[in-house]
C-alpha cells in the first residue's frame, strides 16, 4: 500500500514537474511557439495513441478506425464553439464529443468486433471512413471546406493536463482487474471465455474506451490547430497513429509516450528537408522496424513501485 | 437427488460426422470421473459442450450447485465458467505472454469486482481488492509449489508445469466442477506420479469434482472412482475401473494387450 | 525580434537578405499543386534577385525563398508557419496551397505579425476571421469561390446562353463545392444534376452515363485539370459533346494532354491568367517565356499564382519602404495596380486581389481565345 | 435498359482494375499474412516504367506491358527482401508498418526525382468504340477486362496445379513444417511476391492506357479499394478477389449511376462491412474455426 | 547412416544441448531418451536443419549437413515427425499427406506408399476430405507421422509419435515404428515412453540436462537400475 502510494507520489511530482518546467520554458522565451506546436502535436498524438494501444496492444483488436473517433470529437468542438465560445463551451464540447464518440463507437464495434484480426482492422477502417464521408456531406460540418477560425482554448497547459489524465486513465484501466481481463482476450480469448471473462464485453469495453480517448485528441487538435477538415481524418491518420503505437511497442505504454515523443522529434527535425522530408521518413521508419521489430520498447513499462523499498517484488 | 452435473442425451453433428451421438451421463458432487475412449471417440467434443465452448446439436446439459440449476446449452463459455465448471485444455492454452500469477489472476476476474471511479481515481478500497485478488493468487499458487514461478511468463516454462499452471489457473476461477483434457500427455513416468497427488490433493482440498479425459492409463486406473467410455461418439461402457479392464469391449476397441497397472 | 529593435512588432530583415517562407504541400496528398507553387516561387525570387534584388530606403536587399514541407495537412502547416515566422525570422509567408492548409497557419504567423500570402487559398471566408473582420496579415493572389464561380454562371447564360447544367464537382475540398455553391446561387437556369468526386479519382464513366441523358447545354466541373482533364476525355468518348466549363484549377497545360487533344473541344474555364494575353501583356510573355526556359514546360496556373505572390510581397516591401514583416503587412493591404502575371491587381478591403478574370476557350487541345468579362 | 447495360460494363472495366490489383494482395496476404501496403505502389511503378519506355524508347504496347511486369516483379522481390524477410519471425503488425514506411518511400521517392504531378500516358492503342446495340465499349476495356480474366485464370492454375502452388499454401498456414516437407519458404515467399507485383505492374500499365493519366500517389486509393475487394472476396481466395474487384467496381459504379456520387466510398464500406458481418472471411474465404 | 559429433545448441544464452555425440546405423532404431527438458526435441530439430548448432558435425552419408537448409535435408532424404504435430490446418487430410510427398517428381506414383499408409491408419483414409484441423488429437498425431513417411524417408526421426494415442494406438504404433524399420527405414525416436522405446529399439542413449549421459543397447538400459528408476517409472 505504501509503495503504491510512493509511486503514484512520483508520478504526480514528474508530471507536475514537466508542467513548471514547460512552463519556465515559455516565460523565458526558450520554447516558442514552434516548438510549442511540436509539444501539443506530441501532447496530443500521446492521447490518441494511448487509445489506440489500449485497443491493439492490450486488447489485440486491431482497429484502423480512430481517425473516424478523433473526426467526431473535432467536429464536435469546431461546431459548438461557433455558438459557444467560451470554455465551458469547450469543455462541453468535449463532453458531447466524448458521448458521440462513445455510441459510435457501440454502434460500430458491437457487431465488428466479433471479426478477428485484419478482417476487424478492415471493417473499422471502412466504419471510419464511412464517419467522414457522412462528414464531408454534411452542411452542418461545411462539407469539404471543414470548419476553420475555431477559437483557441485548447492551450498548451490544457493539452498537457488532459494528456497526464487520460495517461493516468489508461494506466489505471490497463494495471487493474480490467486490464488483465483485456489482456487475457489478446492472448486468448478461447481460454478467457472458459476462465469466465465475456470476451465480448470487454473488447467492447476497451474500444469504446479508446474511441473517447480519440474524440478528446480530436477536440484538443481542433480548438489547437483552429481548422478542421474531413480529409484530415481519412485512412492515412489511423495509420500514422498506429505508427506511434507500434514504433513505441504494442502494449507499452511507456512506449507509446517514447514513441510520440521521437516521432515528433523526427517530425520536426525533418521539417528542414523541404521535398525530401517524405523521404527520409519512410527510410527512418523501415529502418527503426527492422531493427527494433517489437517496438522501442516492446512491452517493456516504467514503473516506480521498487524505488526506495530493497528487495521489493511488485506486481 | 439432483446431480451436479445431468447430460441428456446430447449430440454434436459435424457435417456429416456425428462426433458425439446420444451421450447421457451424471456426474455428482465429489466424484472423481475418467472419460476415456479411443483417439477420435469424441471425449474433447464431449467436454467442449459440456463447458459451453460449442452448443450440443441437441439433448440437454443441465448443471445444479448451490447457487442454483443452469441449462448450459445456449450459454456462452464464460456464462458456463462464472456458474462453477472449469476446464484445461487438450494444447495448452495459457495466456503465454503473461506472468504466472496474471494468469491466475485472470481466472478471478468473475468473480471480483473493481468500479470504474475506484479503479481510476486509486482509492484505498482499490488498493485493497487488489491486495485480496493478488493474495489469494498467491496462496493458491503457493498450495501447489508454484509461487517461485509467480513472476515468469507462462509460456516460457517447462512443459509439465505449464500443465500444472493450467490446472491451477482452472481452479482459480472456483469451480465445483473441474475437466481436465489429458493433463498427463506428453509427462514421463514421474511426472504423471507428481500429477496424480496433485489432483488427489484439488479434491481433498478444494471441494472440486473432477472429470478428466486421459489415455494413460496407469494414471485412470489407480485414480478415478468411476469410468465413462465413449467411442465413435456413443458411450459403450461405464463403472469402476475394474469393471472396464475387463470390459471385453473396451478392451477390444480401447485397451487392447496394454499392460495395465492394476488398482 | 531582437533586442536591438524590440520595440518593433514582427520580424525585420538583418544584413541585405530578406527572408520569405514558403510554407508548402511538398508531400503529401497535393505535392503536385505544391511543386508548381514552388516552381513559379523559384523562378519570381531568381528574376527579381538577378534584376539586383529589392530596393529599400536605397539599401540593395537579395531574398532568400525558406521552403518548408507542411505534408498536405493542418498541423504541418501550423508547425511550419511557426517555424518560419519564429525561427527562420522570415519577411513574409507565402503559401500554403489549400484553403485548410493556410488557414491553420493563420494564427501563427498573426502571433508574429508576419504577412502570409496564399496563391491558392479559395474559400471566401479564408481572409476573415470568425465575426467577418479581414485578417491582418492574411491575403491571397488567387480569386475567391464566389467571384469565380458567379463569373461563371454569367457565363453560362449570357454568351453560351445555357438554360440547363448538370455540374459535377471536387468533393475533397473547399475549392470544387465552393465554386458549385456560387454558381448554383448565381445561375438563373436549371440545375439539372450535381455530382460529386474525389481528388485521385479515375474513372467517371458511371457519373457520365448517368447524367448523360438529363438534357443539360452545359456542364461545369469545377476541379483540378488532373480530374476535369479524365472528365473531358471520358465524357467526350460517351460521346457528351456540351461545353464543359471550369475553373482556374483547369488553367494547365495538362488539361488537354490529359484530355487528349481531340477530345479538348469546346472546354472553358475562368482564369485570372490566360497564356493568351501573353500577345499582348509583356508582364504575362516574359513570365511565360521565363518560366518555359527555366523547366521547359508551359506554365500552368499555380505556379503564376504563386509567381505573383512573391511578387505581391515585393510590391509591398517596396511601398511600405521597410523590411519590417509588420510594415510589410501593413502595406500589402494597399497593393494596388500591380503588374502580375495573373493580371493587374489591387489589394482589396478583404485582402482579396481585384483583377481582371478572363474565360479561356480551347478547341482541339488548344486555347483559343481568351475572353475577358467583367 | 441500355444505360444499366452500359453503366455494367462501366462497373466490369472498373472491377477488372481492382481485381488485378486484389490478386496481388490476396496472394501475398495468403502466403505470410501481410497486407502488403506498398502493392498500389509497385502498381504505381509499373505505370511509370510503361510511361517512360513507352515515350522515350518507343517501344510498343505488348513489350511496354511485359517489361513493367519483369521490372516489378523484380521490385517486389527486392523490397521483401530487404523489408519483409528481417521480420518474418516479428509481429504481423511490425511487416504491416514497414509496408507503409516502403509505401511512402515509393510515393515520395517518385514524386522527388520524377515530381509529384499528373502527367498522360502515351496512348499507344488508339481507341476505338465499338458501339453494341447503344452501348460502346472501348478496344481498352476489352483489353482490360481480357488481360485481367487471362491473368486471373493463369494463377488459379499456378495455384492449384503446380508444386508451386502447394507449396504456397503450405507455407502459408506452418511455415516450419513446410520446411519439414521439402519446401523453401523463402523461394516460395519470393515468386509469391514476384508473381503479385507482376499482376499489379499490368495493371499500372494497362491503367495508364485506359485513362490516359499517371502521378506517384495513383496507387493509394485503388491501393486500398483493392485490398477491400480482396477482403469481400476472402482473402487468399483467387477467384474470391476477382469477384470482389468486380462487386466493388460494379457497386461503385451503381452508386453513382443513381445519383449518390458522393457516398460511392460510403457505400463500399458499407457493403463490406455488411458482407463481412454475414461471411466473417469473405465470400470465398475459408472459416477453419478453430479447434479446442 | 547419421553421425553426431561434439553437437552444441543454445537458445539465446540457454544452452539445451551440450557436446551430444550419437551415431546411427542404417537399419537400426535408435532411441533418446531422457526428462523434460533434456534436448531431445532439440536434436532432432538440429539435425533436420530447423535450428542452427552453435558447434559440432552432423553427417549423414558421409556428408556434413549441419548448415544444410531442413529443405535439402529433407531432399537428402531424412523425415521428421515435429513434435507438436504441425499438420497444415486448413488443408485436408490429403492435401496434407501430398504435402508430404512434395519433394517427389511431379507424376511419381505415390500409390503404393498411400496404400501402405492407409493401412497404418485407417482413420485417415475415411477422413481423407476432413480438415486436418478437426481431427481429434491422437487423429493429428497419426496424420503426422503418416505425412513424414510420404517422403519415402531413409532415416525417419520420431518426436513422441505416442503423445496423446490411446493405449491400443501405442501398441499399434509402436508395431508400425518396427514394420516401418523392417521395410528399410531407420529410425530415430524420441519418447516418453521409454519402456516401450527401448523394448524395440537397436540402441539407446540417455540424455540429461543438455548431455548424454549413458548409452547402451536397448536391453542393457532396460535392465539398468538407474535407467529403471529415473525414466520407467521405477
Ligand atoms: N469442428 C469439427 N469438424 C469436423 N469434425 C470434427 C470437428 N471437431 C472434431 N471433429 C471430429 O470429431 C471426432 C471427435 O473428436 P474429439 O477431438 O472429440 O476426439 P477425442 O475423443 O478427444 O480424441 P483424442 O483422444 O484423439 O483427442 C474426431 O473424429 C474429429 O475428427
Ligand atoms: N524456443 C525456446 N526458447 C528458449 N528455450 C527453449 C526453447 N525451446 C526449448 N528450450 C529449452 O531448451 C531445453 C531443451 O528443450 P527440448 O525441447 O529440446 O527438450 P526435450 O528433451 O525435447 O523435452 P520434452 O520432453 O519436454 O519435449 C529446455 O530447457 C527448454 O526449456
Ligand atoms: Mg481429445
Ligand atoms: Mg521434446
Amino acid at each position: 500500500m505504501k509503495r503504491n502510494i510512493r509511486a503514484n507520489f512520483i508520478w504526480l511530482f514528474i508530471m507536475v514537474f514537466g508542467f513548471v518546467a514547460i512552463d519556465a520554458m515559455e516565460f523565458t522565451g526558450i520554447v516558442n511557439t514552434f516548438m510549442e506546436n511540436a509539444f501539443v502535436t506530441v501532447g496530443i498524438n500521446i492521447i490518441l495513441a494511448m487509445g489506440l494501444n489500449l485497443i491493439i496492444g492490450f486488447t489485440g483488436q486491431f482497429s484502423l478506425g480512430h481517425a473516424g473517433f478523433m473526426a467526431i470529437g473535432a467536429y464536435a468542438t469546431g461546431i459548438m464553439l461557433q455558438t459557444m465560445d467560451s470554455p465551458i463551451g469547450f469543455w462541453l464540447s468535449v463532453a458531447v464529443g466524448v458521448v458521440i464518440a462513445i455510441i459510435a463507437a457501440i454502434i460500430i464495434g458491437v457487431p465488428t468486433l466479433r471479426l478477428r484480426g485484419d478482417y476487424l482492422a478492415i471493417a473499422t477502417m471502412g466504419a471510419s471512413e464511412i464517419i467522414r464521408v457522412v462528414i464531408n456531406n454534411l452542411k452542418i460540418t461545411n462539407g469539404p471546406a471543414g470548419l476553420f477560425n475555431i477559437p483557441q482554448y485548447a492551450t498548451w497547459p490544457v493539452v498537457y493536463v488532459v494528456m497526464c489524465i487520460t495517461i493516468i486513465m489508461i494506466a489505471n484501466f490497463v494495471h487493474s482487474r480490467a486490464g488483465r481481463a483485456v489482456m487475457s482476450v489478446r492472448e486468448d480469448d478461447i481460454a478467457a471465455e472458459a476462465m469466465g471473462i465475456n470476451t465480448t464485453k470487454w473488447k467492447l469495453a476497451a474500444f469504446v474506451f479508446g474511441a473517447a480517448t480519440a474524440a478528446v485528441g480530436g477536440s484538443l487538435h481542433a480548438s489547437y490547430i483552429q481548422t478542421i477538415s474531413p480529409s484530415e481524418f481519412g485512412i492515412m491518420n489511423s495509420i500514422a497513429i498506429l505508427i506511434i503505437v507500434v514504433l513505441g511497442g504494442a502494449g507499452s505504454l511507456t512506449g507509446t509516450v517514447v514513441a510520440a515523443v521521437v516521432l515528433g522529434i523526427i517530425d520536426t527535425v525533418l521539417q528542414n528537408f523541404g521535398t525530401l522530408r517524405m523521404v527520409i521518413y519512410a527510410l527512418a521508419l523501415i529502418l527503426l522496424m527492422v531493427f527494433k521489430p517489437g517496438g522501442l520498447l516492446g512491452r517493456w513499462e516504467l514503473s516506480f513501485k521498487h524505488v526506495g523499498k530493497k528487495g521489493a517484488r511488485a506486481e | 437427488m439432483t446431480h451436479l452435473l445431468q447430460v441428456d442425451h446430447v449430440t454434436q453433428q459435424f457435417g456429416g460426422l456425428k462426433a458425439v451421438s446420444d451421450v447421457s451421463m451424471t456426474v455428482d458432487a465429489g466424484e472423481l470421473i475418467a472419460l476415456i475412449g479411443p483417439n477420435g471417440a469424441g471425449k474433447t467434443t464431449l467436454f467442449n459442450m459440456l463447458t459451453g465452448v460449442n452448443t450440443p446439436t441437441s439433448g440437454t446439459i443441465t448443471f445444479t450447485t448451490a447457487k442454483g440449476t443452469m441449462k448450459v446449452n445456449g450459454k456462452r463459455a464464460d456464462q458456463v465458467a462464472a456458474a462453477g465448471m472449469s476446464r484445461t485444455f487438450q494444447n495448452i492454452r495459457l495466456f503465454s505472454d503473461l506472468t504466472v500469477l496474471d494468469n491466475v489472476r485472470i481466472a478471478m476476474t468473475h468473480r471480483t469486482r473493481e468500479n470504474f471511479a475506484e479503479t481510476m481515481l486509486r482509492l484505498p478500497s482499490f488498493y485493497k481488492k487488489e491486495q485480496a485478488i493478488t493474495d489469494e493468487a498467491k496462496a493458491l499458487l503457493k498450495d501447489f509449489g508454484l509461487e517461485r514461478i509467480g513472476r515468469s511468463i507462462a509460456g516460457e516454462l517447462p512443459y509439465g508445469e505449464q500443465r500444472r499452471v493450467e490446472i491451477v489457473r482452472a481452479l482459480a476461477t472456483k469451480p465445483s466442477l473441474l475437466f481436465l483434457d489429458e493433463p498427463a500427455a506428453g509427462m514421463n513416468p514421474e511426472e504423471t506420479a507428481a500429477l496424480m497427488a496433485l489432483i488427489k490433493k484439488i479434491q481433498a482440498d478444494y471441494d472440486v469434482t473432477v472429470i478428466l479425459i486421459e489415455h494413460d492409463m496407469a494414471l485412470v486406473m489407480n485414480l478415478v472412482q468411476r469410468i465413462y467410455v465413449l467411442d465413435h461418439g456413443s458411450l459403450i461402457a461405464e463403472g469402476t475401473p475394474s469393471e472396464i479392464r475387463n470390459n471385453a469391449e473396451v478392451v477390444a476397441s480401447y485397451l487392447g494387450g496394454a499392460p495395465v497397472a492394476e488398482g | 525580434s531582437t533586442a536591438a529593435n524590440s520595440s518593433k512588432k514582427g520580424n525585420t530583415a538583418s544584413g541585405n537578405t530578406i527572408k520569405i517562407g514558403v510554407n508548402m504541400e511538398l508531400s503529401g496528398a497535393v505535392a503536385g499543386y505544391g511543386e508548381q507553387q514552388k516552381q513559379g516561387i523559384e523562378l519570381a525570387v531568381s528574376q527579381i534577385n538577378s534584376k539586383g534584388g529589392i530596393k529599400v530606403d536605397g539599401k540593395k536587399y537579395k531574398i532568400k525563398a525558406i521552403y518548408r514541407d507542411n505534408k498536405s495537412t493542418t498541423s504541418g502547416s501550423a508547425s511550419v508557419a511557426a517555424q518560419l515566422v519564429n525561427n527562420d525570422k522570415v519577411q513574409a509567408v507565402v503559401g500554403p496551397a489549400t484553403t485548410n492548409d493556410s488557414t491553420a497557419a493563420i494564427p501563427n504567423v498573426t502571433k508574429a505579425n508576419v504577412a502570409s500570402v496564399s496563391p491558392s487559398a479559395t474559400d471566401d471566408g479564408y481572409t476573415l476571421d470568425k465575426n467577418g473582420k479581414v485578417q491582418k496579415y492574411v491575403f491571397r493572389s488567387c480569386f475567391d469561390n464566389s467571384y469565380q464561380g458567379q463569373t461563371a454562371a454569367k457565363f453560362v447564360t449570357n454568351t453560351l446562353k445555357g438554360k440547363k447544367v448538370a455540374i459535377i464537382a471536387d468533393n475533397s475540398s473547399d475549392y470544387g463545392t465552393g465554386l458549385a455553391k456560387a454558381f448554383k446561387k448565381q445561375f438563373s437556369g436549371a440545375i439539372v444534376s450535381t455530382q460529386y468526386f474525389q481528388e485521385g479519382d479515375k474513372d467517371f464513366n458511371a457519373m457520365l452515363t448517368a447524367i448523360k441523358n438529363k438534357g443539360f447545354d452545359a456542364i461545369y466541373a469545377p476541379g483540378y485539370y488532373s480530374e476535369v482533364g479524365l472528365i473531358v476525355k471520358q465524357a467526350r468518348q460517351i460521346g457528351i459533346k456540351t461545353p464543359i466549363i471550369g475553373s482556374d484549377g483547369m488553367a494547365d497545360p495538362k488539361l488537354a494532354q490529359i484530355a487528349g487533344n481531340a477530345n479538348a473541344n469546346d472546354i472553358y474555364y475562368t482564369t485570372p491568367f490566360s497564356t493568351k494575353s501573353a500577345d499582348t501583356d509583356t508582364t504575362v510573355k516574359s513570365f511565360m517565356d521565363a518560366f518555359q526556359d527555366k523547366f521547359g514546360t508551359e506554365a500552368p496556373t499555380f505556379s503564376a499564382l504563386a509567381y505573383d505572390s512573391v511578387y505581391m510581397v515585393k510590391a509591398a516591401i517596396e511601398k511600405a519602404k521597410s523590411v519590417n514583416s509588420e510594415d510589410i503587412a501593413v502595406a500589402m493591404a494597399k497593393i494596388k495596380n500591380m503588374k502580375g502575371a495573373t493580371g493587374t491587381m489591387t489589394v482589396d478591403a478583404k485582402h482579396n486581389p481585384e483583377k481582371p478574370i478572363a474565360i479561356e476557350q480551347m478547341n482541339g487541345g488548344k486555347v483559343e481565345k481568351a475572353i475577358t468579362v467583367k | 435498359m441500355h444505360t444499366i447495360m452500359q453503366q455494367l460494363i462501366n462497373g466490369l472495366s472498373l472491377g477488372s482494375v481492382y481485381a488485378l490489383l486484389a490478386l496481388g494482395y490476396t496472394m501475398v496476404y495468403g502466403v505470410i499474412k501481410l497486407i502488403n501496403f506498398a502493392h498500389g505502389d509497385v502498381y504505381m511503378l509499373g505505370a511509370f516504367w510503361g510511361y517512360y519506355v513507352i515515350r522515350f524508347w518507343h517501344v510498343n504496347f505488348f513489350i511496354a506491358l511485359v517489361s513493367a511486369m519483369v521490372l516489378t516483379a523484380v521490385c517486389g522481390v527486392v523490397i521483401e527482401f530487404l523489408a519483409y524477410r528481417p521480420l518474418r519471425h516479428a509481429p504481423r503488425i511490425t511487416a504491416l508498418i514497414t509496408a507503409i514506411g516502403v509505401s511512402y518511400f515509393l510515393e515520395n521517392i517518385m514524386s522527388y526525382f520524377f515530381g509529384a504531378s499528373a502527367r498522360n500516358f502515351p496512348q499507344v492503342i488508339k481507341v476505338h468504340n465499338y458501339h453494341l446495340g447503344g452501348f460502346s465499349v472501348s478496344n481498352v476495356q476489352v483489353l482490360i477486362l481480357v488481360t485481367a480474366l487471362v491473368l486471373m485464370v493463369a494463377l488459379q492454375l499456378i495455384i492449384k496445379q503446380t508444386k508451386m502452388g502447394k507449396a504456397m499454401r503450405a507455407v502459408a498456414v506452418d511455415p516450419d513444417a513446410a520446411e519439414l516437407m521439402g519446401i523453401n519458404p523463402n523461394h516460395v515467399i519470393s515468386f509469391t511476391f514476384a508473381l503479385g507485383s507482376a499482376l499489379a505492374g499490368a495493371g499500372g500499365v494497362l491503367i495508364g492506357l485506359y485513362y490516359n493519366s499517371i502521378d506517384p500517389l495513383m496507387g493509394m486509393t485503388p491501393g486500398i479499394k483493392a485490398f477491400v475487394a480482396a477482403v469481400v472476396g476472402g482473402i487468399g481466395s483467387i477467384p474470391g478477389a476477382s469477384i470482389g474487384g468486380f462487386l466493388i467496381g460494379i457497386l461503385e459504379t451503381m452508386v453513382q449511376a443513381i445519383g449518390l456520387s458522393a457516398y460511392k466510398d460510403a457505400a463500399v464500406y458499407i457493403v463490406l462491412i455488411i458482407i463481412l458481418l454475414v461471411m466473417p472471411s469473405g465470400i470465398f474465404g475459408k472459416r477453419s474455426k478453430e479447434k479446442v | 547412416m547419421l553421425k553426431v559429433s561434439n553437437l552444441n545448441v543454445n537458445y539465446g544464452g540457454i544452452k539445451a544441448v551440450r557436446d551430444v555425440s550419437f551415431e546411427v546405423h542404417t537399419g537400426e532404431i535408435v532411441t533418446l531418451i531422457g526428462a523434460n527438458g533434456a534436448g531431445k526435441s532439440t536434436i532432432l530439430k538440429t539435425i533436420s536443419g530447423i535450428m542452427r548448432p552453435k558447434s559440432g558435425l552432423i553427417t549423414y552419408e558421409d556428408k556434413a549437413i549441419q548448415n544444410a537448409s531442413a529443405a535439402a535435408i529433407v531432399k537428402a532424404g531424412i523425415s521428421q515427425v515435429p513434435e507438436g504435430r504441425h499438420i497444415f490446418a486448413g488443408m485436408t487430410v490429403m492435401e496434407n499427406l501430398e504435402m508430404g510427398g512434395f519433394i517427389h517428381k511431379r507424376g511419381t506414383d505415390m500409390s503404393a506408399t498411400f496404400d501402405n499408409i492407409f493401412a497404418h491408419f485407417p482413420v485417415l483414409a475415411e477422413r481423407k476430405k476432413q480438415d486436418a484441423a478437426t481431427l481429434s488429437g491422437g487423429e493429428q498425431q497419426m496424420l503426422a507421422m503418416a505425412r513424414a513417411l510420404m517422403a519415402k524417408p531413409k532415416l525417419l526421426l520420431l518426436d513422441e509419435p505416442s503423445m496423446g494415442l490411446s493405449p491400443i494406438y501405442i501398441q499399434k504404433i509402436f508395431e508400425i515404428i518396427q514394420t516401418i524399420n523392417e521395410q528399410g527405414t531407420t529410425i530415430l525416436l524420441i519418447e516418453q515412453n521409454a519402456k516401450q522405446a527401448l523394448s524395440i529399439a537397436d540402441r539407446g542413449y540417455v540424455l540429461a540436462s543438455g548431455e548424454v549421459k549413458m548409452t547402451g543397447t536397448g536391453k542393457e538400459l532396460l535392465a539398468n537400475e538407474q535407467v529403471k528408476s529415473a525414466y520407467l517409472g521405477g
